[in-house]
């Protein structure tokens, strides 16, 4: 998780990822960051995100986005 | 909730068509002192409704600048009306001829032949003024779909303003004081010219250039036969006419005239091309002409309507109406305003 | 059939009449009914290409949702004897036949779009090739007529396959209610590209006949009409003076950047806004295009507000399944190993971003100057996302300087506006580089900035002093309504306030029909989106 | 230093593609368009009226306004040999005819009255068009007519379509 929050850190680092619930609502995360994302986790989790998971849901906190990785790696 | 919708809409709704209905009276052209051709149509009803007329003259603006009404009155007792306006076309002229026949029935209908060169629609400017001036009939909803240009729509003509909407920034004085009624331009359809600008002398005149084909185009023809057709189950004598011009403009070719005598021949029409008849009228080209021998002035049209009107009484009996109480008062009025205007114009030039 | 036209205004009438009449089961048809008119209005011989499009994808869908539910058949029946990795490779199998039947149908789709639209585009590349390099051969090239609104009705077919194959949503069972999906008659021509998931559920239920959805969809479409007949249409006779006359550049090349803008903004918001309205009257909620776009701070906030619809499909259909495909995930590592972790990063976004506006600028038209535009706003997207930790640096230093609010915020809306303008009138010109000498023009034409003062640039462009006093006063109009939209849509505030609609709905007519731009003189022009 | 080498590239690559698919653009063809030679200078259907002031002193001129008050004046100009006449259009008038009235002028293909029907469509080529008493032959935004009596050209006109 921590990882996770580091890669979202870099690209964003004013935002407390803890808290937030609505990073793409309010726009925060915009189709590159998500796909730069997409890109880190691949390369350190080994977890390919399909396009068809790219949705609001997902990527609108952390905490959605490591439950995605977990489900998807087993 | 839903009464005050349903009020607020129809009030909503008067207010609107109130509003357009005076957007469209202010919006129109006016035709008063900017090209008053375009009134000529309208003033006919105001006149038919006054008193009746014998000959009736129809075309293009080769009638309206050649024949005085008053002079015919004056001289020989004719109560006449010209009905022409601006590049009439043929099919413009028997409309206008069919419309005039839902109030009054002349003993004969002069026609200038010129118009039947034109075989098409020409320009939407001329037959907005031609046919705007009708009241609403048979006559005038045949008219629109006879002579519509293509990019004009019939909508157009049954509200003016959505032709003449983008004249919102052009508005004059004018348009403000004509709003709701409008002074008359002519006399009983004759537009009065008083000034003169000589044709080039015989020698330098310009001759029309040649053209590929002579024959008249038969869609013309086709209209000349149905105002013949309408003038015979009307008992009407229809007389054609050439009106007297001497300008490369409107050339009148020699092969022309021939199919025009030929038809009128096989038709028992009367023909005169005044052209020929230019020295019995007395016409002189560098007096008589206010621009340069396309169209008569006043001076030209007096002449060649005394001329025409011995014509009209002797060969057609036209008969002579100076007794007819009613009539010579309404005339009377007509021919003072006439004069009164010929010499106003002098004074002013 | 043209939005200007009296035969749309009647069809709209008769249709509606007609849907509040039937019983709810069936309302759906009348839709059907009037978009085949409607469609056929506008050229029946397009109907054979709308209709391939519709078989080809409705059978395509039905396949996949059965190849699917069979499948999931099949593993819930053998569960116990398969194990993890047998399922997982019957599952990988099954994905894959499911996967070459989409692909087939796309290849076929995209290949009519492609043949219809981009033949003569091609030919003549290849021409120019051919002559570049001394070849005196040219290729004859034939000119297609463009089906109505092939681009965008493409898009709603192959976006509904994708759903499907997805397992987003359920393929449609009767063809005729996805045939009235795909051609429905108000989005037709112009879009706006809606999903599926969305708009069938609206479509096929028939919607009950309540007040404020006839006069909020009434005011909508006088809205519409008011944006494109008043100001689009009167702002394009400039427009069309400054690219068909010669040596209107200088001042005359800014002069065409805004008003350019106003007239696609009039034109195609205006058109939209019937569209909706359109809808609206038969209880129809389709998804906004635009959201207040000249209000956006940055590139990228624009092309969330304009053509939303457009974006998202490009973004959902092409720009994610690219960045996140394995070959590009093969290339990312390939490159990150080599490279450095920073080029790693950003390589998929950039190379997925660039395609993806390539095929943006190709899907607005057959020519170079789409493609370059595409290709410019690609870049600046990619140059303002590499420059963001400079700006937070320059916000960090003045925090007071709040993009939102302020002077400053009205500054980046303007600098937003110019420059999407700037990019936009390669639209305009059609020819490359005719566009930049315009556009370069600006900075070093100071001769052509008298024309402002000396009246002459009235004359010119054929456009009065009275009618830009009109376009000043209605642009201001529509700005002080779109300010009040924020939070909810003037046309749903007013359906609540009969008498404020009543009147504002008669204003509305009476400026269409008095100052609109129709008629002779200025051949009731066809809405620039018309020919996609 | 990575992004401005990123921003470099960029732009870099969005400049070849710029300059590599310019070039391609194919310049459209239109049909020919015949103009008449006066001693000269060059006259064009279409071409501003102020052209013919540089034909010198006409023999005769006239001018004559349309009916209706539509604004604007017709003019002809008549020279030794040939006419040219203008019409009113959006800024001025434009010349809309040349007219070639006697022998001693000729088209710039070597076609003048009294030539043979063979001889003009020897000097011109196939016509677009032909009728028992006239040739034409259709130009850009105009047409050039020979009318022919009995086998002989009897007048040249260059006509605006």
């Amino acid at each position: 998780m921590e990882q996770l929050i580091e890669i979202l850190k870099e690209l964003h680092d004013d935002v407390d990822y803890n808290e937030c619930e609505t990073l793409v609502e309010d726009g925060i995360l915009n189709s590159l960051d998500i796909v730069a994302i997409i890109t880190e986790i691949d390369d350190r989790f080994d977890v390919r995100i399909p396009a068809e998971e790219i949705l609001p849901e997902n990527f609108n906190s952390a905490k959605a986005l490591w439950e995605l990785i977990e489900r998807l790696d087993d | 909730m839903k009464k005050r919708l349903i009020i607020s809409s129809a009030i909503c709704l008067a207010v609107l068509i109130v509003s357009l209905y005076f957007a469209q009276a202010l919006l129109v052209p006016k035709y008063v002192s900017v090209s008053p051709e375009g009134a000529l149509t309208a003033e006919y009803y105001a006149a038919a409704d006054e008193t009746s007329h014998d000959v009736l003259f129809i075309g293009d603006c080769e009638v309206y600048e050649s024949f005085v009404p008053a002079v015919l009155w004056e001289k020989y007792g004719i109560s006449s009306y010209v009905r022409g306006s601006a590049q009439q076309l043929v099919w413009h002229s028997y409309y206008l001829l069919e419309d005039a026949l839902r109030y009054e029935t002349p003993k004969a209908v002069v026609f200038n032949v010129l118009a039947l060169k034109y075989g098409q629609p020409q320009s939407e400017a001329y037959n907005r003024m031609t046919i705007d001036g009708m009241e609403w009939s048979q006559s005038k909803v045949d008219a629109i779909i006879a002579s519509k240009t293509e990019d004009e729509s019939f909508l157009s003509y049954v509200f003016p303003l959505l032709r003449f909407h983008s004249r919102w920034d052009e508005l004059t004085g004018e348009d403000l004081e004509y709003m709701l009624d409008r002074p008359e331009v002519s006399d009983s359809g004759y537009l009065i010219q008083t000034d003169v600008r000589a044709a080039e002398p015989d020698d330098l005149a310009i001759e029309g250039s040649p053209l590929a084909d002579y024959t008249l185009p038969k869609e013309s023809m086709a209209y000349l036969d149905k105002i013949k057709k309408l003038c015979d189950d009307n008992g009407i004598e229809l007389i054609l006419i050439k009106a007297p011009t001497n300008s490369w403009r409107y050339w009148w070719y020699d092969e022309w005239d021939a199919q025009i005598v030929d038809y009128a021949g096989k038709n028992g029409l009367a023909y005169y091309n005044f052209i020929d008849e230019v020295e019995d009228i007395g016409i002189d080209w560098s007096q008589d002409t206010y621009d340069g021998g396309v169209h008569l002035n006043v001076y030209g049209a007096m002449k060649l309507t005394e001329y025409f009107g011995k014509t009209l009484r002797d060969a057609h009996g036209i008969p002579d109406r100076h007794e007819d109480t009613n009539m010579s008062a309404v005339w009377s009025g007509r021919v003072e305003s006439f004069y009164s205007k010929l010499t106003d114009n002098i004074r002013e030039d | 059939m043209s939005y200007t036209t009296w035969s749309f205004v009647a069809l709209i009438f008769a249709a509606v009449l007609l849907y509040y009449l039937l019983p709810k089961r069936i309302r759906w048809t009348v839709l059907l009914c009037a978009s085949v008119i409607f469609y056929a209005a506008g050229g029946g011989w397009y109907l054979p290409f709308i209709a391939a499009t519709v078989i080809t994808t409705h059978i395509a869908a039905r396949a996949i949702s059965k190849m699917a539910s069979r499948a999931e058949e099949y593993i819930s029946l053998h569960r116990e004897d398969m194990s993890k990795e047998e399922r997982k490779a019957y599952k990988a199998k099954e994905k894959g036949r499911r996967c070459a039947v989409l692909v087939a149908v796309l290849v076929l789709n995209f290949g009519i779009l492609a043949v219809m639209k981009y033949t003569g585009f091609t030919l003549n590349a290849v021409n120019g090739l051919l002559s570049a390099f001394g070849r005196g051969v040219t290729v004859p090239v034939p000119d297609l007529l463009l089906p109505l609104g092939i681009s965008f009705y493409t898009f709603r077919a192959t976006g509904y396959i994708i759903d499907v194959y997805r397992g987003k949503t359920e393929a449609e069972k009767n063809i005729f209610r996805y045939a009235l999906f795909v051609s429905f008659f108000p989005l037709v021509l112009q879009g706006p590209i809606s999903r599926h998931s969305k708009l069938a559920p609206q479509l096929f239920e028939g919607n009950s006949l309540r007040r404020e959805n006839i006069t909020a969809g009434i005011f909508r479409i006088l809205w519409g009409y008011f944006k494109k007949v008043a100001i689009a249409d009167t702002a394009l006779v400039g427009v069309r003076a400054v690219i068909s006359g010669e040596g209107f550049t200088g001042m005359y090349a800014l002069y065409l950047i805004i008003m350019y803008s106003v007239v696609i903004y009039g034109d195609f918001t205006g058109g939209i806004d019937i569209t909706m309205g359109v809808a609206r009257l038969f209880g129809i909620r389709l998804e906004e295009n635009f959201k207040r776009p000249f209000s956006s701070r940055s590139t990228q906030e624009y092309w969330n507000r304009w053509h939303i619809t457009m974006g998202s499909w490009f973004t959902d259909y092409l720009f994610y399944p690219m960045s996140v495909s394995k070959p590009m995930g093969r290339l990312t590592k390939r490159c990150r190993t080599r490279l450095g972790k920073g080029i790693g990063m950003r390589l998929p976004v950039y190379l997925a971003t660039l395609i993806t506006w390539y095929l943006t600028g190709l899907w607005h038209g057959a020519g170079w100057n789409f493609i370059v535009w595409g290709l410019i706003n690609g870049v600046i997207i990619l140059v303002s996302r590499e420059l963001e930790p400079l700006y937070a640096k320059f916000h960090k230093k003045f925090p007071s300087l709040d993009t939102q609010k302020g002077a400053y915020g009205v500054f980046c809306a303007v600098r937003t506006f110019l420059l999407m303008g700037s990019v936009r009138i390669l639209d305009c010109y059609g020819d490359v580089p005719r566009t930049f000498a315009s556009f370069g023009s600006i900075f070093y034409r100071f001769d052509t900035w008298k024309d402002l003062f000396n009246g002459s640039i009235i004359t010119n462009l054929g456009v009065g002093v009275w009618q830009y006093v009109f376009l000043a006063a209605a642009t201001l109009v529509v700005f002080f309504v779109t300010r009040r939209e924020r939070d909810e849509l003037a046309c749903d505030k007013l359906s609540r306030k009969p008498v404020l609609w009543a009147v504002a709905c008669t204003a509305l007519i009476f400026v269409i029909v008095i100052f609109g731009s129709y008629g002779i003189g200025f051949d009731s022009n066809q809405f620039i989106y018309n020919q996609f | 230093m990575k992004r401005i080498i990123s921003i470099l590239v960029l732009t870099l690559a969005l400049a070849l593609t710029l300059g590599v698919f310019c070039g391609c653009d194919g310049g459209n063809s239109d049909k020919k368009t015949y103009t008449f030679n006066a001693d000269g200078i060059m006259l064009k259907i279409g071409a501003p009226a102020s052209v013919v002031n540089s034909l010198g002193t006409p023999i005769a001129k006239d001018e004559s306004a349309s009916c209706g008050g539509i604004p604007g004046v017709d003019e002809v100009y008549v020279f030794s040999g040939y006419k040219v006449y203008t019409t009113p259009a959006k800024d001025g008038n434009v010349i809309n005819k040349i007219e070639i009235t006697d022998d001693s002028v000729k088209t710039p293909e070597g076609v003048a009255a009294g030539s043979t029907k063979a001889e003009v469509i020897k000097a011109m080529g196939e016509p677009t068009s032909e009728s028992g008493t006239s040739l034409v032959y259709a130009g850009n935004g105009m047409k050039l007519t020979f009318i022919i009596r009995n086998d002989t050209v009897t007048s040249i006109q260059y006509v605006a379509e």
